[in-house]
């Protein structure tokens, strides 16, 4: 079955998620939620000097909102605040079907979401790590949910 | 004859009955029955719960209902929109989560005499477990509520003050933006009860300036088991839930739970997702009619049944002696007559009018009249309903050996 | 292939999912639709008001489909029987109107640990407002419920329990009746949640010994909207109103009002006739086809669906081993797939199944799960649908990656 | 019109009726409501050595109610209560459809609502006084009601 949304980009970073794995250095943490489908997980940042120093994520949910937060650790880690935050915007973007090609491409290995703006079930999924990431820089310290 | 738009209703077009009972509640047009009875066909599924395609749809339209629904009362967010059965229903949501949550005894509760007793039975409930007064409003003898009497009724103690956009009996349209402002002095919130008034009118939340509003489906060619609460989303956000159960949760544990953000926090339990649909389907019907349009028929057939009952002797109608104060609603009295003798004899001459005290029996009191007779229209009747239906009065007196 | 039942449900001729999530709602019969459909073109007025024909027949078909709940649950008087929306709303009633009269700090209540949210969460706000303590009987890894710790954990205190008469994730049937008789001990009142045996077997209320009983008429092939509370008389009798409005009064003056008798005391406002003529339907089509003859389908399916998943490696079916303890309902783990991934492959595949905790997160915690994918089958499923399933859970770790 | 059921057994009871009045040396009285339409009578009556010596009724509703209630105390003044109670049993079968000719033969002018049968919104007006007198003989203090 060839036509199956999974690609081998989420696979893998569901099957081997770099950042998944607990920061004992981490000076924001912020858990966030997907009430509807109980994906549940607690993003960590080492922010130091306005850049995000290091990242990981831990807890359960689909492949799809695992996949999703080890991509944005991986593109997020090392940048500063600013530029996190417009990846941020830029991938929320693309989930409501508004990227041209050339921003999905600025958006790398989460390009591989884009699909994902045809099926309205999955979008908190996706959303739910580059959602609780804007919560926490925003300062929440509740845990952010993907409920709107 | 052509009648704009009688010929989409077929209950009308398959009876001959004068249907002058739309205020309890309205027929429904062929797309309204067809929009449901797709649902069932085409996309019917749990909304709200699964991930699967069908599910998606389901959710999607519920979704699309509600969006409808939030354009048509022109509320900011369709958040603000509560899917409920009914008008009463709404009423009890706010009575039982905000009013048992926020009043206190000392607090008063203000509503007008001419409620129906949906937007009063809720008040007197929460007064009798909180030790908050309710208070009425009343009116004069035309149904008018003149402002300085209204402003006069507002003590610096009344935190929730409810009325009806549009009366049920009398018709006439109730101080609601009055009541509103003088509420808000006191930090306290309105309620508008717009049963009667969003089948004929915009409605428009923001410009009344209320709170809370509450209206039926069936009302206003929808199906029934569907109504709707708007709320101001600060009020409802701070608002515990009301019926609690499946999809208002975030999460649930053996002893506490977390509730989901507003709406569904306050719909608990399988939604009425084939009825939301035949709501959105009875918007779009109204917005093509018009509500111009459809307050030109109602005005002038009210005009044609209101003239021609003043002409009758011994005929009394409740409320003001214009068409413009009725909104199509005309309760009577026929001297020496009981109402539920008139309406039983406008039955045997194929008109359908309700009798007794409309569940307003505060107002009946009031007004000094047991019950009484009600023709009520909407925007399918025709001038000879309203012809047979004054012919049918005129004989009742004779009918009932009262010469 | 001749499907004795398929032909009758319109969405399934029309499309080629395999729906199995019935459980969450049932599809609907062409009969039931056309019910609906001919209400409105027929019959449509308010029921219980009006005293003109159309309103009589309204109000004959109405007090008709109470007749025809009456004896689908074997009760004694229809006057036992409110129409509410959904199983939701009925447990709330009970939980607003009977507990929080009724239940005061020391008492307890006691509901097993596989109840829906919709039987869990009303008796949370009980407990919150009464100072009742709520507690839980566990099951045993494969469901079940076993006599001695069922009797172990009725306290003398326990004045209300609670369970489902089926497990929407399991399947299996609760210790509805022995609760009935420990909690009887006590001079306390029982409570069945129907929802998932309703639409497959008899459900007896009186054979079952309980004092309440609730179920939706949507996952029953009626429309959405409509539900019954089913109550032991001199209980509801017992009982205050719980939602306040139109008709349900006896008279109302300013300050206070007096109810109707059973059973409009408990349906304030304008009720959903049509929905009411769909459930009467749904009831009708059941009775035809014969819960014998449903469960024999039934359980075929389950018994293939069953074994199917048993024979998948790294395939968990929750709950019992045999396919009598499941009702068609079939809740399963994948090893290193996260449900919501499982039925959106299953939807790829055309299989339209449930993920999530169905609204029973404290069973799931209690099961060590945080979610499952649900399979849930009705009589108008085939066999091909199954295998269709099958394959596609077959093909699932594969898809991700595991092998 | 011919075809109406106000004949005029009704028309002449409701205009004029003869028990409509108080009764001061009654030693029953009870309240019959109708709830669902409002019709709400008293009636009260003097029992003596088991006999009905005196009856009356005051109150207010539709012409059915107030000429079944007049025509009814034409009925059963001077009667022992047990007849009072087996007319009154005829009478509702009468009301529900069952009774023979020859029996509406035997409820005399009651005979005038036999058509009540065809008219469920109409059987609870007619049925008022014969119910509250019921309740009333039975013993009730509480204002009967013809809800069931
Ligand atoms: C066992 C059980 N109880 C209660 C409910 C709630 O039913 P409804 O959503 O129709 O109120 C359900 C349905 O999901 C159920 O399966
Ligand atoms: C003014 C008003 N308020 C409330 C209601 C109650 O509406 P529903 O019976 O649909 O709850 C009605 C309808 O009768 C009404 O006319």
């Amino acid at each position: 079955m060839a036509n199956t949304f999974y690609n081998e980009i989420l696979i893998d970073h569901n099957q081997n998620p770099y950042h998944k794995h607990p920061l004992p250095g981490a000076n924001m943490t912020l858990e966030g939620v997907n009430p509807s489908c109980g994906d549940d997980i607690v993003l960590q940042l080492r922010v130091e000097d306005g850049v995000i120093q290091e990242g990981s994520f831990e807890g359960d949910g689909c492949a799809i909102s695992q996949a999703s937060a080890d991509i944005m650790l991986d593109m997020i880690i090392g940048k500063p605040v600013e530029e996190a935050q417009r990846l941020s915007a830029l991938f929320l973007k693309m989930i409501r079907g508004g990227c041209s090609p050339e921003e999905i491409e600025e958006l790398e290995e989460a390009g591989a979401l884009s699909d994902i703006s045809h099926m309205p079930a999955r979008v908190k999924c996706a959303v739910l790590g580059w959602h609780t990431m804007e919560e926490m820089l925003k300062g929440k310290k509740q845990p952010a949910t993907t409920e709107s | 004859m052509s009648h704009p738009f009688r010929a989409d209703f077929p209950l009308l077009v398959h009876t001959d009955i004068a249907f002058l009972d739309s205020a309890a509640t309205s027929q429904r047009p062929e797309c309204v029955i067809q929009a449901e009875k797709e649902y069932y066909e085409r996309y019917n599924a749990n909304p709200l719960r699964g991930f699967y395609d069908l599910a998606q749809e389901a959710t999607a339209r519920y979704e699309g209902a509600r969006e409808k629904v939030r354009a048509f009362l022109n509320a900011d967010s369709a958040e603000e929109i509560i899917f409920t059965r009914n008008t009463t229903e709404s009423i009890n949501l706010v009575a039982w989560s905000w009013g048992l949550s926020n009043l206190k005894k000392g607090d008063e509760i203000l509503i007008t005499i001419s409620e129906h007793h949906s937007n009063i039975l809720p008040w007197q409930m929460v007064a009798q477990r909180t030790g908050a007064v309710l208070r009425y409003i009343f009116c004069r003898e035309d149904g008018s509520y003149p402002k300085e009497e209204v402003e006069a009724a507002f003590t610096g103690k009344v935190k929730l003050a409810a009325a009806a956009l549009v009366s049920n009996v009398l018709g006439q349209e109730g101080p609601v933006r009055q009541m509103a402002k003088l509420v808000h002095l006191n930090g306290g919130v309105m309620l508008a009860d717009a049963a009667q008034a969003a089948p004929h009118m915009a409605v428009d939340v923001k410009a009344l300036g209320v709170d809370f509003l509450a209206f039926s489906g069936h009302k206003m060619l929808a199906p029934m088991g569907i109504g709707v609460l708007w709320g101001r989303k600060d009020l409802l956000d701070s608002m515990p839930p009301f019926l609690r159960g499946g999809e208002m949760i975030d999460s649930v544990r053996q002893q506490d739970a977390t509730f989901a953000e507003l709406p569904h926090k306050f719909e608990a339990g399988t939604v009425n997702g084939a009825g939301a649909e035949g709501l959105a389907a009875a918007i779009d019907y109204l917005s093509r009619a018009g509500f111009d349009r459809i307050g030109d028929i109602e005005l002038s057939l009210t005009r044609r049944a209101l003239s021609g009952l003043q002409a009758i002797p011994h005929v009394r109608v409740l409320g003001g002696t214009t068409a413009e104060e009725h909104h199509g609603i005309l309760a009577f009295l026929v001297d020496g007559v009981h109402p539920h003798d008139v309406s039983a004899i406008l039955n045997e001459d194929g008109v359908a009018v309700r009798a007794g005290h409309h569940c307003a029996q505060p107002l009946h009191t009031h007004l000094g009249a047991r019950s009484s007779t009600r023709a009520s229209l909407y925007l399918y009747n025709t001038e000879e309903e309203i012809d047979r239906f004054l012919e049918s009065v005129s004989s009742i007196r004779r009918k009932m050996g009262l010469g």
